[in-house]
């Protein structure tokens, strides 16, 4: 390894969260592209035979133990304990991530509920957090650094195309035939209203 | 009268009064009528309107029961005929009064219940991205819980205090606190809202209230704002929107949202 | 490198401090002997011309960074820790700032949202504080001395006058009763409360 990588990798051991580049390049004095090299130097010295990776997460780059290990590292250290995330509020941070920054109302009138709770508790995990508020506006919501971590994306804006999710259309067709059913099964249990 | 009938030969004798030839009851199934959504004989209306073929709200009733009971000059009413025609307009007319009201009178959903599913498959089909792009970061967060990141134990970093500009924060609070507009004189004098506005004012409410107090909204309205509100408020019913409920009659009527 | 070895790694990684051959025989079951050898390995692994060496300390093992590299570490330690203070923070860290001492409620009302979740960001980062309560009311915060020092104010109060008040700190009571007048008429006009 040249100098740049050595120093670097001594960077990401000892950064308290993801180095950006621009912090490297403030260290260092050397330019992105001689980073980006190093960067690959030091991927290339953590490869899956060692218990080590880098990976891009949240805007930095960070050195981490691999996912095999989890266990063994969890026996040392005591994991912070299971924050569960219910499917609604997974679909409210779906809703948030691909559409930010999204107002209270908009996310509500897309899921086709009150998200007032959801919201609130993905606030408290800091999860999400309020976008800068244009002027008096409705405030708007945008997901945070914590979120980014937390699910390995390395960077806002990681995320599938929404287009790759969408419903085809013999999927929508099911759908209405679905709805239909339904609709008559309700009809029927109502009876003569 | 401008229908022909087919069947005035048939007419028996027993209401034959004063040697005009008069209608039977059958007659009047078969009495063809000629109004703006149909034109032919009464008793295939009546079938089509059964199978939801003609919509019933779509039926103007007052035209249909003026082509209906408008004799030709040259027929006289028989007694069963007629009272015959008068029932079946009545049972057209309830039916319809209780297809307005929303009531379901069959099996097949009436077109607002159509639009309302329609619009439900619009909305699930709009949301099922989400849906689905939540299981995938619900996919993304398993996998990105393995990996450990080493945490620096605290006091290896010496603490250096972050400065931040103060000026920041006189500036927060400013945006909080944009002077409110000057109050607007220009509804004075205005007489009455159109019906466009009052809706967009009661889907306001409702989205933020949930339940709207109808006397709360109309209190400092004139009588025929309260009215057009009213009906604001029916339309929304009529769309979906919103229910309507009374509990005590001529007592307040409680307006509730059907969209959360 | 063997899974023996890979694990130790990523248990040297995470651990706070040096690591007790014991502890790895807890952990990974293993003798003393394959330890040993284990150990070995990653030494190897981390030779002189990378960013990291195993070291003996402390009657224990530690991976960390390479003497030679000390220059850019305390480069990296030296810099401001990132504390970003979300739109949200900012604006209830200056709610407190010029009506100190001020409740929940309050904050929120003046807010329009709920602010549980960012009065307890701020408690952590020892921005605010509760201040003390001379009756038995409902808890109030103020500002800390930290605080002071961040936005390198000389003493509570000293603050930005706001010139669309044309207040000075002392009139916060004037303030609060605007700043609430204001928030109702925000309220009836969006709706959004």
């Amino acid at each position: 390894m040249n100098d740049l990588a050595r120093t670097i990798e001594a960077l990401l051991f000892i950064a308290p969260e993801p180095l950006e580049v621009a912090t490297i390049q403030d260290i260092t004095g050397e330019g992105p592209d001689g980073i980006a090299g190093a960067l690959e130097e030091v991927r290339g010295r953590h490869g899956p035979d060692t218990g080590l990776e880098l990976a891009e997460v949240a805007g930095g780059w960070a050195l981490r133990t691999r996912g095999d290990l989890a266990a063994a590292c969890d026996a040392l250290r005591a994991r912070p304990r299971e924050d569960r995330l219910s499917p609604a509020a997974l679909e409210t941070l779906a809703v948030v991530a691909y559409l930010e920054p999204v107002t209270r109302r908009e996310i509500g009138r897309l899921r086709g509920v009150d998200v007032d709770s959801t919201v609130s508790s993905l606030l408290d995990r800091g999860l999400i957090e309020e976008a800068d508020r244009p002027h008096a506006g409705p405030t708007t919501y945008r997901t945070t650094t914590a979120f980014l971590e937390r699910f390995g994306l390395a960077r806002r804006g990681d995320l599938p195309t929404l287009e790759r999710f969408e419903l085809t259309g013999p999927e929508a067709g099911a759908l209405r035939a679905r709805l239909e059913h339904a609709d008559l099964i309700a009809e029927a249990e109502t009876g003569d209203a | 009268m401008r229908g022909t009938n087919p069947a005035e030969g048939r007419a028996g004798d027993a209401g034959n009064l004063g040697g005009v030839p008069a209608r039977d009851a059958s007659a009047a199934l078969t009495q063809e009528v000629e109004i703006d959504l149909f034109q032919g004989p009464f008793d295939l209306l009546l079938t089509l309107l059964l199978r939801d073929e003609v919509d019933l709200l779509e039926l103007p009733l007052a035209d249909l029961v003026e082509e209906a009971v408008t004799p030709a000059t040259d027929e006289r009413w028989e007694i069963d005929a007629a009272s015959q025609l008068v029932l079946l307009l009545a049972a057209i007319a309830d039916l319809k009064g209780r297809r307005m009201l929303g009531e379901e009178v069959e099996d097949e959903p009436d077109a607002d219940a159509l639009a309302m599913r329609e619009a439900l498959v619009g909305r699930l089909v709009a949301y099922a991205p989400f849906q689905r792009a939540a299981l995938w970061l619900a996919d993304r967060l398993r996998a990105a819980e393995r990996p450990r990141y080493r945490r620096v134990p605290p006091g290896t970093a010496t603490p250096v205090p972050v400065h931040d500009d103060p000026a920041r924060l006189s500036a927060a609070i400013d945006r909080m606190v944009v002077a409110p507009p000057a109050p607007s004189l220009a509804h004075m004098g205005v007489v009455r809202r159109p019906l466009p506005e009052l809706l967009v004012r009661l889907r306001d409410s409702l989205a933020r209230l949930r339940e709207v107090s109808f006397d709360r909204i109309v209190a400092d309205c004139d009588r025929l704002e309260e009215a057009l509100t009213l009906l604001a408020a029916l339309e929304l019913v009529r769309r979906g929107e919103a229910e309507l409920r009374q509990d005590v009659p001529f007592g307040d009527i409680l307006i509730t949202g059907t969209r959360a």
